[in-house]
């Protein structure tokens, strides 16, 4: 509940800090001081110490594993906050209402690790998405920036109205709104189908709005154009610390429905996450844009993520942390570099390992991590999710499937990184870049590092 | 259900046929104004000039469409309404159970709207409601 | 009425619904077609809490089983008016920039 | 046939009629206006379900504030019929296919749901719906998504001031 | 003392971390000191383990975890057992004289540069020890990912070269087809067994069946032969060439190649219980041996020529494994690390002096210029060459014993494949040393002996070449003669129970060294008859007008039957099989997937209807799929 609260107040602030004062820096450091509260409530809450004790009628629970994700998802942000601020301060003119919708977007974040029930997870993704739409627009002048977010707009809310759908189909079918219900059993003709039709019907419409929502095939159209076109410094922000949410999400969801959804839900998940990994990893290899190539890529890690989904087990759990912290650090690390430059292209990295030793360094390191290369955190991450969908039993023509695509990724990370090094150019940087930026990069990429040495650094939180 | 039986079907608390004598009263009101509009039809006198075709505008000879696009700055005001209306719903349900609730119920609401108070003083500040500039 | 009626009935209006977001190019249909959609969603989980509350009716007299779906109904009709509002400006900030509202336009970001 | 059944069928005729009209009006203002009527004619059915509360909230917040708002917007760009060009044929028939073969499959579906086969909607009667018992309700244990949807609210009055203000 | 084998990976990461950052404030000497300084202290701690480890057997150093999780846990410990500590000498040894010698050799880069070469020179050497010592599969996955982007790196040092760009990403694709075939191995031994601890997963082969071994062991190799350069994946070894001498010596000596054969080696009872693959990988082997020989027949790149002379000597290797030659193989390795080295770095010392010239056509009669290099080299060629007592006879004798103990056809064709060795190598050694100068004046002028820097090392890598062989004399030849057997016995021990033996007579023995060695002697005299007079006259081969002087018949002969024939078959493998084939299939993968690409991103078309539109026919596929599953699943289960 901390997390919520404290979220709901800090965009509240927020808000004000626009008005209080017009200094974009001090609005800066007031959301980097109210994130830090927010970590510092979460924790407490995590540990046990002190929290507001809210009667919320079990609508939502506290589980360990939602407010450890809570923790990442405001450690992300405040990385995030503190890389890319000065972007975000030369974004527009509203930089207060960017920090607050971001805050606000944090809140949507905090209900949907926790929410116990269809209405709460409602109401959490409509917190998320809402303000996405608009930070998706803050770039007002730019074509580019409308259309993103009209797009995004008119299908985020057709997904939410599949999404509806799917809750009512659910209701009829069990009367109920909770999560972990078993409706009445009635079989079909040929004794394949143990749940309630209308019970699957609505989970399968659900599943479909989720799979939307984490931008997984057949329904990931909008990802590309969405990214593209959205301001890259908040591009970073939906393609890790939201999406990873998203995941969280899908995860509760459907976690406690797989026995009911039977042995067709493994084969479509599987047909899933193989168009998904067809899709980010093939049609990322020849775009000429890196933005574009990256939300192709953020395509190609959701196939990864959903694998979580497929074993569904303790294990997928801690996985899917572990892969939301790797890969949330790295591409908000690329992020942080490429809004940087003058235009998206590959050769606006041409010749930075020479002139931006360190910076050419934190973004190889985070490059790899998303290539899954041994030693960085993304390594670890894409290993715990195929260990455990193997340990789930699962078929491995889908395990060489994922490893097939996994090699195909290292292509297109591979051609920044070639452009970073191996071609000559001068970087089109157009923002300064500070020392302290420099350090902040180093910092990330030790911390990814770090991750890839001691995943257990992440995953012991959970056990704590 | 029967016919002659629906008007004392309203009497009964809370029931659809509660609404029986609003729908007689919306037919009436229907079907005064449609008998009204037909019966001057056929009685008045037909009598059609180009003149009195045009559209009155108080004898001032009229140009252009009248629906001129609107300023855009009132959408804003309209988007804002629409948001201030939905949250007068929220206070309904709260006024009919007002006494019921006791203090908890104020809490709630008095969290509610100093929520909304919030985001109308915001509001104010970013000059939002101002409609000339 | 059976239940089936009202499900046949949404499950027709959510299909429309559908079909005006797949033909209509006008942004603000379409958005309107969305807005059928969730109409469509609030009938059926009415009609839904309306039988489930008819259930638990003949066992407790005094049941509030079945609420649940109409204060659902509600939030979403809340949640709608947010969408619309934040929905609509986008579109009216499109059609700012490029005095249309055509979907078919929407096709600068692409590939 | 009673008169909920009358009131029934004729309702959900003028509910699909009026859908059907939001699609083929070529003149985005008679979308609207058949749009309008396709929300009273679903606060009719509310009624009929003795949904009192939603059938007022549909059509002060729908009826009365959104659709009041599309209106506006409509006026605002001052759009005409002829404003919308057609899309393709054969996009259109594809769209009434797939949303034909999603209606077909689904209504399939409930057909052959064994535990939907004796169930009724209870018309009429049954208090849930009436304004009391759901101002209980949301203001006791449906307290915390109540608190939790203005934080909705201000995302949205942020969002139209990011958006509309100049 | 096994308990501080951290230091020895540690050492040169910290060797990495000063010079990887202290690149620019660093002078060459503290650089070259830091960098080679952190490879000698490795080899010291190496050294002291290896005693241990003779002394008190092997340990398991468990030093912390990964993940340790209630369900799940890899820790990360170092497996020092006899193996481990053979492949650390060798790696830290030979890795140490490179290092000395690459701070000569590079010492013309500019100091940034210098410091980066040597960072990576140390990473490289850190991810093979890591590969070496990993007590489970991951760890050496690890390492086998770290030297494959080591490589990466450092071939792609020189990047001004587009060339050497394309090398480099050859290198990395080819490696990663390798790398998949690994890791689907890795998830596979877990799939089976739950476990990759090499403890565990030995310990429990019983409960595969004989399809999950040899599935598993051809996925093993698969990733062996992307490392070790087999067939088909072996192309980006001798394109690996763009990268700077010392990289090539680092690559095909001690490291990176190697790494295969001490993945099946370090899963010998897996291997030995599927026999299937034994004999893929000696046919693999095999073919490679002669394939890559035969190539390296007509080559006059000088480092062309030793790389293809590297896959060749690792098809020998990949034989010893296939026919159950662990030991064997693990001796070839040793003693081609030697000379290799060796090789490597003399053709550096040579490139160096000829100003990067590498073409041997334009050299000959460097013997005068170069003594110390030339006697090297020579020693070198001979070992290589596997003229007793020098140490490549003894290593290549065990593992064509071996081999002929399996099947003697294995033999027959691995001798050719070996006189061609001795044919190729004299040859490149003949045109380079022996005969007339064929450069510019300005080279000759410029010729010198190379720093002392860069002689050391070749000394002593000499000494060893020499000598390395003498640990591993068959016991036919003296009592108790193969002691490097003797010492790695405890890890092939489960092997040797399973396997057959197969004893050749002694008599027979003899009889084979002779006969080998007196048809090597023969080839190296033909090559040196037939290169001594080389002129470059254009036209290849046309120099042996001049030797045909001398009336020799047998020359005639000789080149009729057997050079022209060869040399066709070099050019055709070289650019028919390998240009077109290979690479072919490598490019057509490639521009299989860029056609995906472009087909793929024909369906983000832009438009929001297509979008819905398929989400949609999405949503009815998938609700029809769930109510029909029955019928789909009869579908599937017919299809599968």
């Amino acid at each position: 509940m901390n997390a919520i609260i404290f979220s709901a107040l800090a965009g509240v602030v927020m808000m004000y800090s626009g008005i209080i004062t017009s200094k974009k820096t001090v609005i800066k450091y007031i959301a980097a001081i109210a994130l830090v509260v927010l970590i510092a409530a979460n924790l407490l809450q995590v540990y046990g110490i002190w929290q507001i004790s809210v009667d919320t009628r079990d609508m939502l629970s506290f589980e360990k594993f939602g407010l450890v994700f809570n923790t990442l998802a405001f450690t992300a942000t405040l990385i995030y906050v503190l890389l890319s601020g000065k972007e975000i301060e030369n974004a527009g003119v509203n930089v207060a209402e960017y920090f607050a919708l971001i805050f606000f977007v944090l809140c949507g974040v905090s209900i949907l690790s926790s929410f116990n029930g269809l209405l709460m997870m409602f109401l959490g993704i409509e917190i998320l998405t809402i303000p996405l739409y608009i930070l998706t627009a803050s770039d007002k002048r730019n074509l580019r920036s409308n259309e993103a977010s009209l797009k995004y707009f008119l299908m985020g809310s057709f997904s939410t109205g599949i999404m509806l759908m799917g809750i009512a189909l659910v209701y009829g079918a069990t009367g109920s709104f909770a999560l972990h219900t078993n409706a009445p059993v009635a079989l079909s003709a040929t004794g394949g189908i143990k749940a309630s039709f209308l019970e699957v019907a609505g989970m399968i419409l659900m599943f479909v709005s989720m799979a939307f929502k984490v931008s997984a095939a057949p329904f990931h159209f909008w990802t590309p154009d969405v990214y593209d076109g959205a301001p890259g410094v908040f591009t970073s922000f939906m393609a890790t610390v939201v999406k990873a949410a998203g995941f969280i999400a899908f995860i509760r969801l459907f976690e406690g429905h797989t026995a009911i959804l039977g042995p067709t839900w493994k084969i479509l998940l599987a047909f899933v996450i193989v168009a998904t990994l067809l899709i980010g990893n093939v049609t990322a290899v020849f775009q000429q844009s890196v933005k574009r190539m990256l939300s192709y890529s953020s395509i190609a890690q959701a196939g990864f993520m959903l694998f979580a989904l497929y074993s569904s087990n303790d294990m997928a759990k801690e996985g899917l942390l572990l892969y939301s912290v790797a890969y949330s650090l790295a591409t908000i690390g690329i992020f942080a570099v490429l809004i940087k430059l003058k235009d998206y292209a590959f050769d606006d990295f041409n010749g930075l390992g020479k002139t931006h030793p360190a910076l050419a360094f934190a973004t190889t390191v985070c490059l790899l991590s998303l290539a899954g290369i041994p030693l960085t955190g993304g390594f670890f991450a894409k290993y715990y999710m195929l260990a455990s969908m193997v340990k789930e039993g699962g078929p491995l023509w889908l395990l060489i499937v994922a490893v097939l695509f996994a090699a195909v990724s290292v292509y297109y990370y591979f051609r920044v990184i070639q452009a970073m090094y191996f071609k000559e150019g001068t970087p089109s940087v157009q923002t300064e870049i500070t020392s302290g930026f420099k350090a902040g990069m180093v910092l990330l990429a030790i911390l990814i590092i770090l991750l890839g040495i001691a995943p257990s650094l992440v995953l012991n939180l959970f056990y704590f | 259900m029967n016919w002659p039986f629906l008007l004392l079907d309203a009497a009964d608390n809370n029931s659809v046929a509660n609404y029986f004598p609003i729908g007689i009263q919306l037919i009436f009101a229907a079907g005064f104004v449609a008998t009204m509009i037909g019966v001057s039809q056929l009685l008045g006198p037909k009598r059609k000039t180009a003149d009195k075709l045009e559209t009155f505008a108080s004898g001032i000879e009229n140009h252009g469409d009248a629906r001129q696009p609107v300023a855009i700055k009132y959408f804003l005001v309209a988007i804002l309404f629409v948001l201030f209306d939905v949250e007068v719903i929220f206070f309904y349900p709260y006024a009919v159970n007002f006494r019921e609730l006791g203090w908890s119920g104020f809490g709630a609401v008095l969290m509610f709207v100093s929520f909304f108070l919030i985001g109308f003083i915001y509001i104010i500040k970013k000059g939002a409601l101002k409609w000339e500039d | 009425m059976p239940i089936q009626y009202y499900i046949y009935l949404c499950l027709a209006l959510f299909s429309i619904g559908i079909i005006g977001v797949l033909t209509r190019r006008n942004a603000i249909v379409v958005f309107m077609c969305i807005e059928l959609m969730l109409n469509a969603v609030n009938l059926l989980l009415v009609a839904f809490s309306k039988m489930h509350h008819g259930a638990a009716l003949a066992i407790d007299s005094t049941t509030k089983a079945g609420i649940d779906g109409q204060l659902f109904v509600f939030f979403i009709m809340v949640v709608a008016a947010a969408e619309v509002s934040v929905g609509l400006a986008i579109i009216v900030m499109m059609y700012r920039n490029t005095h249309s509202v055509d979907i078919n336009f929407l096709n600068r970001l692409k590939n | 046939m009673s008169t909920i059944q009358i009131l029934f069928f004729f309702l959900t005729a003028l509910a699909l009629f009026s859908a059907i009209m939001v699609l083929v009006s070529k003149n985005p203002v008679h979308s609207v206006l058949w749009l309008i009527v396709v929300f009273f004619a679903i606060s009719g059915h509310y009624v009929l379900l003795n949904a009192q509360f939603l059938a007022i909230v549909n059509l002060i917040v729908y009826a009365g504030a959104i659709m009041v708002l599309f209106l506006f917007v409509i006026m605002l760009m001052n759009l005409n019929s002829e404003a919308e060009p057609r899309k393709h044929i054969w996009m259109k028939m594809a769209g009434v296919i797939s949303g034909g073969c999603f209606l077909m499959v689904l209504v399939s579906l409930v057909r052959q749901a064994t535990d939907m086969q004796q169930r009724t909607a209870l018309m009429g009667s049954g208090n849930v719906g009436l304004i009391k018992n759901l101002g209980k309700a949301l203001f006791s244990d449906y307290v915390v998504p109540f608190e939790i949807s203005s934080v909705l609210f201000l995302s949205a009055m942020v969002g139209a001031i990011v958006i509309g203000k100049k | 003392m096994s308990k501080l084998v951290y230091l020895v990976p540690l050492f040169p990461l910290l060797g990495f971390l000063i010079n990887g950052l202290g690149r620019k404030s660093l002078s060459k000497t503290m650089v070259g000191i830091v960098g080679s300084g952190a490879i000698l202290a490795s080899f010291i701690v190496s050294l002291c383990i290896f005693f241990d480890v003779k002394e008190h057997g092997a340990t398991v150093v468990n030093l912390f975890s990964f993940i340790r999780t209630e369900s799940f846990s890899i820790p990360f410990a170092f497996q020092v057992d006899q193996l481990s500590s053979v492949f650390l000498l060798i790696i830290t040894g030979i890795g140490f004289l490179i290092h000395l010698y690459s701070s000569a050799y590079m010492h013309e880069e500019p100091n940034e540069h210098f410091g980066r070469f040597f960072a990576y020179l140390n990473l490289f050497v850190f991810s093979m020890l890591l590969l070496v010592l990993g007590a489970n599969y991951v760890i050496m996955f690890i390492g086998w990912e770290g030297v494959g982007l080591c490589s990466y790196l450092l071939i792609g040092f020189w990047f001004k070269n587009d060339n050497y760009n394309y090398a480099a990403k050859k290198a990395f694709v080819m490696n990663r087809i390798g790398d998949l075939g690994f890791l689907l191995a890795v998830f596979w031994l877990l799939f089976k067994l739950g476990t990759v601890t090499y403890g565990d997963v030995f310990a429990n082969v019983a409960q595969l069946s004989t399809f999950d071994i040899t599935a598993i062991t051809m996925l093993l190799f698969v990733g062996a032969m992307g490392k070790s350069a087999q067939l088909p994946l072996y192309t980006w070894l001798p394109d690996a060439m763009a990268g700077p001498t010392p990289v090539s010596a680092l690559i095909h000596a001690a490291t990176m190649v190697t790494a295969g054969i001490y993945m099946i080696a370090r899963s010998n009872i897996l291997y030995t219980l599927a026999p299937a693959t034994q004999t893929v990988i000696a046919v693999v082997g095999l073919a490679t041996a002669i394939f890559a020989a035969t190539i390296a027949l007509k080559q006059n790149d000088i480092k062309k020529v030793l790389a293809y002379s590297t896959v060749s000597q690792l098809g020998y290797m990949f034989l010893g494994l296939g026919v159950g030659a662990y030991t064997g193989a693990v001796f070839h390795v040793m003693t081609h690390a030697f000379f290799k080295a060796l090789l490597f770095l003399g053709a550096g010392s040579v490139i160096h002096a000829m100003h990067h010239e590498q073409d041997i056509r334009k050299m000959g009669g460097l013997k005068k210029y170069m003594p110390v290099t030339h006697i090297t080299f020579l020693l070198a060629c001979l070992a290589i060459a596997g003229i007793p007592p020098f140490s490549g006879f003894f290593s290549k004798d065990e593992i064509l014993m071996a081999a002929y103990g399996k099947n003697p056809l294995y033999y027959y064709i691995g001798l050719g494949g070996a006189l061609m060795t001795a044919f190729y190598m004299f040859r490149l050694y003949t045109m380079t040393f022996l005969g007339n100068f064929r450069g510019t004046h300005e080279q000759q002028h410029h010729l010198h002996e190379s720093p002392s820097a860069m002689t050391i090392p070749l000394i002593v890598l000499a000494i060893l070449s020499v000598a390395g062989g003498w640990i591993g004399i068959p016991d036919v030849m003296i009592e108790h003669g193969h002691q490097l057997e003797h010492f790695l016995a405890p890890v092939f021990a489960e092997s040797a129970k399973l396997a057959e033996h197969h004893h050749l007579e002694a008599s027979t023995e003899y009889m084979f060294m002779g006969v080998s060695t007196v048809a090597i002697i023969i080839v190296i005299i033909l090559a040196v008859n037939a290169y001594r007079k080389y002129q470059d006259n254009g036209a290849e081969n046309t120099g042996l007008g001049k030797v045909l002087e001398n009336k020799w018949y047998i020359d005639e002969l000789y080149d009729a039957v057997i050079v022209n024939p060869l040399n066709a078959l070099a050019g055709f493998l070289k650019n028919v099989v390998e240009k077109s084939g290979i690479d072919g299939v490598v490019n057509g993968v490639g521009r299989l997937v860029g056609y995906g690409s472009r087909q793929l991103r024909l369906l983000q078309s832009g438009q929001v209807g297509n979008y819905i539109l398929v989400m949609v026919l999405a949503m009815v596929v998938f609700v029809l799929i769930w109510f029909n599953d029955q019928t789909i699943m009869d579908f599937l289960s017919k299809i599968f």
